[in-house]
């Protein structure tokens, strides 16, 4: 029974996918009827792997002896960012059946985003490094394909390449480390890995805890490899809520988290990832202070949150990390879908053309507001009680520095949260005109995101238990959510950064910029949205390369006689290499 | 005396040849030009039929021979893996080009060569002597001449042939001096023998850098490489298949079978290789990232593919076990079928938007825009393709490129994670060249060459909707050709005698 | 080093592929590059009989230099038939003109 | 020592008409030049006993390569090219000695073994024990041929590609260059481009 549920969860959305890319064009209807059937046929079985958990392998399907096994074990880490990713997914299903509608090219598009929620699950589920890697890279691979959906758009293009580029450079680290433990322990299992790690040599262990970070900070958009995710927001919005912000970035976190038994004694690794994650939560809330797209900012934000989560595992608060990806995923999920909502209803992205917006779409302003709420870490939304235990840790147990640091992104959230809600719902509508609010399946969404951004925190004590039963290599503290509250409560923490989430919604409020922030600060705000720089180096390296590239096909003379020369000169260089190698 | 099957697998294809050359010639006048493609179908057929019975006399005993006079011809691993690539492409091409070719004078020695090439590579696996690989070698090569130059009255696919002619003819020369050396200093041609002969000194190491060079031209080892972009992209886009997909890795086997047995106890070797095959990949890719062409991207791309083997065979001369060249092989019969669907996919669209109205303009990258609006499925082929060449999951490109890594890293040696970590950033890389194609085919607006295009025939797409679906299946279950890879990665280790 | 029949005929054999393949490189004229891979290959004949010479496998190197002399002569003949094919439609014999294919 | 004189006599020959080969004007002197370098390498072969591959080496090297070459010549005509190579003069030198002396250094130890003229004379079976490498010339003599016929074949008017008629004002202008730097040669350009006209070739039917 239970290895039936593993195989649906994946299974389904896959089968979906082929039968909505058979049905061919033309058929909408039946397309987007499919696509909704599958996705939440899919998210169903999802929540049945709820009743399988286990520490056990489930599945093991035989590759052959150069492969190993590919197995799926349903532990409660795997299971928890399956049903997020499949529910997650199948809402944005429903809420693409409004939002595509009309749309050329159905057919690719929800077969590729069933494929990637097969995919996820697959890889939160496999207990094999080589499926890992496998998964890792078809989710790389439908992210891009369904960034730059729209072809015809050059920054579409450029956005998708760019996003796969950067995920297959990080990709790199995940396959040089599974390489190198499987040279090390003979097999791809992950568990016969964290059961025997202590049997690696010291150095090989050091370099695996290395290129696995360096694996996760390209695919959860940390820094130095952050500047893909802001592209990667030509995607249609659906995606961008569902890839960009609420499964696949989230797949970094997952294998920092997955594996931090193992790295969690390795000499560094640690404080490497706690600069990393402070790094990308100061840098992606200050690039939001400054975005004027709207989902420009909601990815920069989507940076800054992930890094508060890789912060915590670089805490060693791995529950607080999970629990705040969790909400994350549902919340910042909800904020895109109301940001697709409203890019769908006004055709702009620019939330300078915008304002007023919440009598006019008052369905999606009240959503759009929970999210935010939550995202600004406002108590009874659930962003609240995960990024108040991270800050609890980081009050405890990290040093000074980060603590202020993580404190002042914190107040940086509550900043771009509120900059945004001000520009978007208040102050004077621009020059749009609106026909609807959010149309009925977008509703459908919304709602169910946003009843779950209001109470997903209840979940915390169960979700803490159970994690903390089914995986054998994690230690932590068992947390009921009662005494989440009242420990909360009682933390002089909380209330600081309550003060401080206050005062920063305070300045944007009452600091009257709409006008002013064009003009003074426009050196400033464009260097802070080429991300400090590091979009600088990307195109120099780009530039560089293409020069390479030009350079070496000079050598292509298209002269026989310069070929020959090419062929002379081989033999020269490894007569000198032989030689070289006799003495 | 009774051949064994593995011989009417060569036998076949070389009577053939001359024989759809005759039918083709003489039965013009009443059936048309395409009485020599179904001749050359026919051969390709009895062909297989002897291949599956080789296969499975192999698959009881994994090595047979044939003595005739004082030489004798072997089937193993590697040749079985050759034998079956080229056949498996020769068919498919004989299937493609029937449309592709149409109206070009001389078909019936287009097809009479195409058989002939095919029998030719699968002699060359099986020979046992070094002059005798040599000249199988060389067949090869003067078949492919032609094949080249098919169009001979244009000039740029003469400029293409001749080129190809003389660098292959000067890299042939410098094997027979390696040869001359080996024999002076064995007394012997026979492999097998020189194995037990060999003795380690400058004058064997000196013949396998001839080897190495001489064969490295057909193989397309980077300073030599340079006739392969102009002739891939100047042949009739079957026959760039032909050439991408085996005949650049029949001169790889060429060179593996001559320099395995004077390699045995030489430490110098499986560096080279890898460097050599560093150096493809990176020159590779670095050329292909420029390319406005199609075809001459493909071709640079065969490049980089050839460094990914040349890698994965160096680790096998370095350790000396056969994961390596396992990968390595893998590779050789993915990359068949990758570049394979490449070309004939490439083909079928410059066929549909150029050659079909009759201008010979070669295909240009820009050219494919919203090609996948009007050939969805020439266009779905071509990208699948491209991004398994890529190396993308789940597609077979993955899966052999995985194997070289794992075969790098089972060293443990820092030097060989490094260069897999390099192998690993080139293949990231080559997705930059790759996936703009990808994009481009599917975009919304076609160009102009795509709205005039002409529709595509049938006997086109069929053979890469099979190729394709091979693609996918090698690349969700690895497995299913492992038992030809892992007796060809054997074969290669026995190669060594240690 | 002894001076013997054999290592007169070894220097032969350098200086005529030295020879050839300098040729290669400076000569212009498609017909004549096709005579300087012909010189190497001389070169490459009489070199496997010196190698059957020198271990007493004349036979073997009379057979394999034999079947290297037919084999080489079809690659000039179809050499030759491009160099007549291009001079045809191009008009010219000069290998520099022949550089359309590049980059 | 004196019996080495021969072997000297012959290498010098040898070398000396492929450096004639090399630096002749015309082609027609080339290729009568290699016939000569051709018919020398039979004698050597001749004098190291090796009696069929110098047979061969005469009838078909000197003799059948020959003809093909001065046929070749004879449909595509001469043509006369400015001395000036692709490749600098200096960097081909350079790479070639490079290899030989890399060569020589690496074989220094190279010793072979050395035979007074005239052993084992029992190289009399044709193809003995070879006879899959006799068949696999057949094949290449098959391609061959159909690689002839085929790239030859139905060749269309002479000059119908564009490039021609550029590469011909390109040649006459080099060839006039070359006049004006050797003032005592008078020819006119028109006479240079005259020559260089193709003669008409019977074209070579399948």
């Amino acid at each position: 029974m239970a290895s039936l549920w593993v195989i649906l969860t994946i299974a389904l959305p896959w089968l979906g996918g082929l039968v909505v890319w058979l049905l061919g064009e033309g058929r909408s209807k039946v397309q987007h009827f499919m696509a909704v059937g599958f996705s939440v046929a899919s998210a169903v079985a999802g929540l049945m792997l709820l009743t399988v958990i286990t520490d056990e392998v489930i599945v093991s399907i035989p590759m052959g002896t150069l492969f190993g096994e590919f197995t799926f074990i349903p532990d409660m880490l795997g299971v928890f960012l399956a049903i997020v990713a499949t529910a997650i997914g199948s809402l944005a299903v429903i809420f693409s059946v409004d939002y595509m509608r009309g749309e050329a090219g159905l057919g690719r598009y929800y077969s590729l985003v069933l494929l990637f929620i097969g995919a996820m699950v697959g890889l939160v589920l496999s207990g094999s490094l080589l499926a890992l890697f496998l998964f890792w890279e078809i989710t790389a691979f439908c992210s891009y394909v369904l960034i730059s959906f729209h072809n015809d758009d050059e920054k579409a293009v450029r956005g998708g390449i760019k996003a796969l580029v950067i995920t297959q450079l990080g990709g790199i680290g995940l396959l040089v480390g599974a390489l190198a433990i499987e040279s090390q322990i003979g097999t791809y299992q992950i568990s016969d890995f964290l059961s025997r790690f202590q049997e690696l040599p010291q150095n090989v262990l050091i370099f695996i805890a290395f290129t696995f970070l360096a694996a996760a900070v390209a695919k959860s958009a940390q820094v130095p490899l952050q500047t893909w995710l802001p592209d990667a927001m030509e995607a249609p919005t659906p995606v961008s809520a569902l890839i960009h912000a609420a499964t696949m970035v989230n797949a970094g976190v997952y294998l920092l988290v997955r594996f931090y038994p193992a790295f969690e004694g390795v000499q560094g690794w640690k404080s490497a990832v706690l600069v990393v994650g402070l790094l990308s939560a100061l840098i992606g809330g200050l690039q939001a202070c400054f975005a004027s797209d709207l989902k420009r900012a909601l990815a920069y934000s989507t940076v800054s949150q992930l890094g508060f989560m890789v912060f915590a595992i670089g805490l060693g608060a791995v529950f607080a990390s999970q629990f705040h990806l969790l909400n994350h995923s549902i919340f910042k999920a909800l904020l895109f879908l109301c940001a697709g909502s409203i890019i769908h209803a006004l055709g702009t992205r620019d939330m300078r053309a915008m304002g007023g917006l919440r009598t006019r779409m008052p369905f999606t302003f009240l959503t759009f507001l929970i999210g935010a709420l939550a995202l600004a870490g406002i108590p009874i939304a659930n962003g609240f009680f995960s990024k108040e235990l991270i800050l609890e840790h980081a009050f405890h147990n990290g040093p000074a520095w980060a603590y202020l640091g993580i404190l002042l992104a914190t107040g940086m959230t509550a900043l771009y949260v509120v900059r945004m809600l001000r520009l978007v719902f208040f102050g004077q509508p621009g020059a749009y005109s609106i026909h609807v609010d959010s149309q009925r399946a977008m509703k459908v969404s919304l709602s169910v995101l946003a009843f779950g951004a209001l109470t997903s925190w209840l979940l915390a004590g169960q979700f803490s238990s159970s994690l903390l039963a089914s995986l054998p290599y994690q230690t932590w503290v068992d947390l009921s959510t009662v005494e989440m509250l009242s420990e909360l409560i009682a933390a002089p923490g909380t209330w600081i950064t309550l003060i401080v989430i206050a005062a920063s919604a305070g300045v944007w409020l009452f600091w009257k910029t709409r006008d002013r922030e064009g003009q003074r600060i426009q050196p400033v705000s464009d260097f802070i949205l080429a991300g400090l720089g590091f979009e600088h180096l990307n195109h120099a390296i780009v530039r560089g390369v293409r020069a390479l590239s030009n350079a070496a096909t000079l050598t292509q003379t298209g002269q026989l006689q310069w070929n020959l020369v090419g062929l002379i000169a081989a033999l020269f260089l490894a007569l000198s290499m032989a030689v070289w190698s006799m003495t | 005396m009774i051949a064994p099957a593995f011989i009417w697998m060569i036998v076949i294809p070389l009577l053939g040849a001359p024989l759809v050359y005759l039918v083709g010639h003489s039965g013009r006048r009443f059936w048309g030009d395409r009485v020599s493609r179904y001749a050359a179908l026919l051969v390709f057929g009895a062909t297989w039929v002897a291949f599956v019975r080789a296969a499975q006399a192999a698959s009881m005993e994994p090595t047979a021979d044939f003595t005739w006079g004082g030489m004798s011809l072997a089937l193993d691993g590697i040749s079985l893996l050759l034998a079956f690539v080229a056949l498996l492409l020769g068919t498919f091409v004989a299937s493609f080009s029937g449309e592709y070719i149409t109206g070009e004078a001389g078909q019936e020695k287009f097809y009479a060569m195409l058989v002939a090439i095919v029998g030719v590579m699968i002699g060359l696996g099986c020979a046992t002597d070094l002059f005798n690989i040599w000249i199988w070698f060389e067949a090869m090569a003067v078949t492919s001449y032609l094949l080249v130059a098919y169009y001979h009255t244009r000039a740029l696919s003469l400029e293409a042939g001749f080129k190809y002619l003389m660098q292959s003819a000067a890299g042939s020369v410098l094997v027979l001096f390696a040869i001359g050396i080996v024999l002076s200093q064995t007394g012997t041609l026979t492999l097998a023998e020189i194995r037990s002969q060999f003795t380690a000194g400058a004058p064997m190491l000196l013949a396998g850098v001839l080897f190495l060079v001489g064969y490295g031209v057909k193989s397309a080892l980077v300073p030599l490489h340079t006739w392969l972009p102009d002739a891939h992209s100047q042949a009739p886009s079957g026959i760039s298949a032909m050439l991408s997909g085996v005949v650049i890795e029949a001169g790889l086997v060429a060179l593996l079978r001559s320099i395995a047995p004077i390699a045995a106890q030489m430490t110098f070797w499986g560096p080279l290789l890898i460097t050599c095959g560093l150096l493809n990949m990176i020159g590779g890719n670095l050329m292909a990232y420029a390319q406005t062409q199609v075809k001459r991207m493909l071709a640079y791309s065969s490049i980089t593919h050839v460094g990914y083997m040349l890698v994965g065979l160096g680790v096998t001369f370095l350790l000396r076990e056969s994961s390596g060249a396992q990968g390595g092989l893998f590779h050789l019969l993915n990359h068949g079928l990758m570049k394979g669907l490449a070309f004939l996919a490439a083909g079928a669209l410059l066929y549909t938007l150029h050659s079909a109205s009759g201008d010979h303009k070669p295909l240009m990258i820009a050219d494919l825009a919203g090609g996948a609006r009007r050939y969805p499925l020439a266009a779905l082929c071509l990208s699948l393709a491209l991004l398994s060449l890529a190396g993308l999951p789940p597609f077979a490109g993955f899966m052999s490129k995985w194997l070289i890594f794992k075969a790098g890293f089972a060293s443990g040696d820092p030097l060989l994670w490094i260069v897999v970590a390099l192998v690993a950033l080139n293949s990231v890389f080559s997705l930059a060249y790759y996936a703009p194609v990808v994009n481009l085919l599917y975009r919304r607006k076609p160009s102009k060459v795509v709205l005039e295009g002409r529709p595509l025939p049938w006997s086109m797409v069929t053979p890469l909707v099979i190729l394709s679906l091979a693609i996918i299946a090698l690349g969700i279950w690895p497995d299913m050709i492992g038992w030809m890879t892992h007796s060809a990665g054997e074969a290669l280790v026995a190669g060594f005698h240690f | 080093m002894i001076i013997s029949p054999l290592t007169i005929s070894l220097l032969v054999v350098c200086g005529l592929t030295g020879l050839g393949f300098y040729g290669l490189l400076v000569t212009r004229n498609m017909i004549k590059l096709i005579m300087m891979l012909q010189i190497i290959v001389k070169a490459a004949v009489l070199g496997i009989v010196i190698a059957g010479q020198g271990n007493g496998q004349l036979n073997l190197s009379q057979n394999v230099a034999i079947t290297i002399i037919v084999v080489d002569t079809i690659v000039a003949v179809v050499a030759l038939a491009f160099a007549i094919q291009i001079r045809r439609q191009m008009g010219t014999l000069d290998i520099r003109e022949l550089a359309s294919l590049r980059g | 020592m004196l019996e080495m004189l021969p072997f000297f006599l012959i290498a010098i020959i040898i070398l000396y008409a492929a450096i004639r080969a090399l630096r002749a004007e015309g082609l027609l002197m080339s290729a009568l030049w290699l016939a000569a370098v051709s018919a020398a390498i039979a004698t050597m072969i001749y004098m190291l006993s090796a009696n069929q591959v110098a047979v061969i080496e005469l009838s078909v090297g000197a003799g059948l390569v020959t003809i093909l070459l001065i046929f070749a010549i004879g449909v595509a005509g001469d043509e006369p090219l400015s001395d000036t190579p692709v490749v600098p003069r200096v960097i081909a030198g350079f790479f070639v000695l490079a290899c030989a002396a890399i060569i020589s250094f690496a074989v220094r130890p190279f010793e072979l073994i050395a035979v007074e003229g005239g052993i084992s004379t029992h190289g009399s079976i044709f193809m003995q024990g070879r006879d899959i490498d006799l068949l696999v010339q057949v094949v290449v003599i098959f391609s061959g041929v159909l690689g002839l016929v085929g790239i030859l074949a139905e060749a269309r008017a002479p000059l119908d590609y564009p490039v021609a008629g550029e590469v011909a004002a390109r040649r006459d202008q080099e060839l006039l260059a070359m006049e004006q730097r050797s003032e005592h040669i008078p020819a006119s350009p028109d006479s240079a481009s005259k020559e260089t006209l193709i003669p008409d070739s019977p074209a070579v039917d399948d």
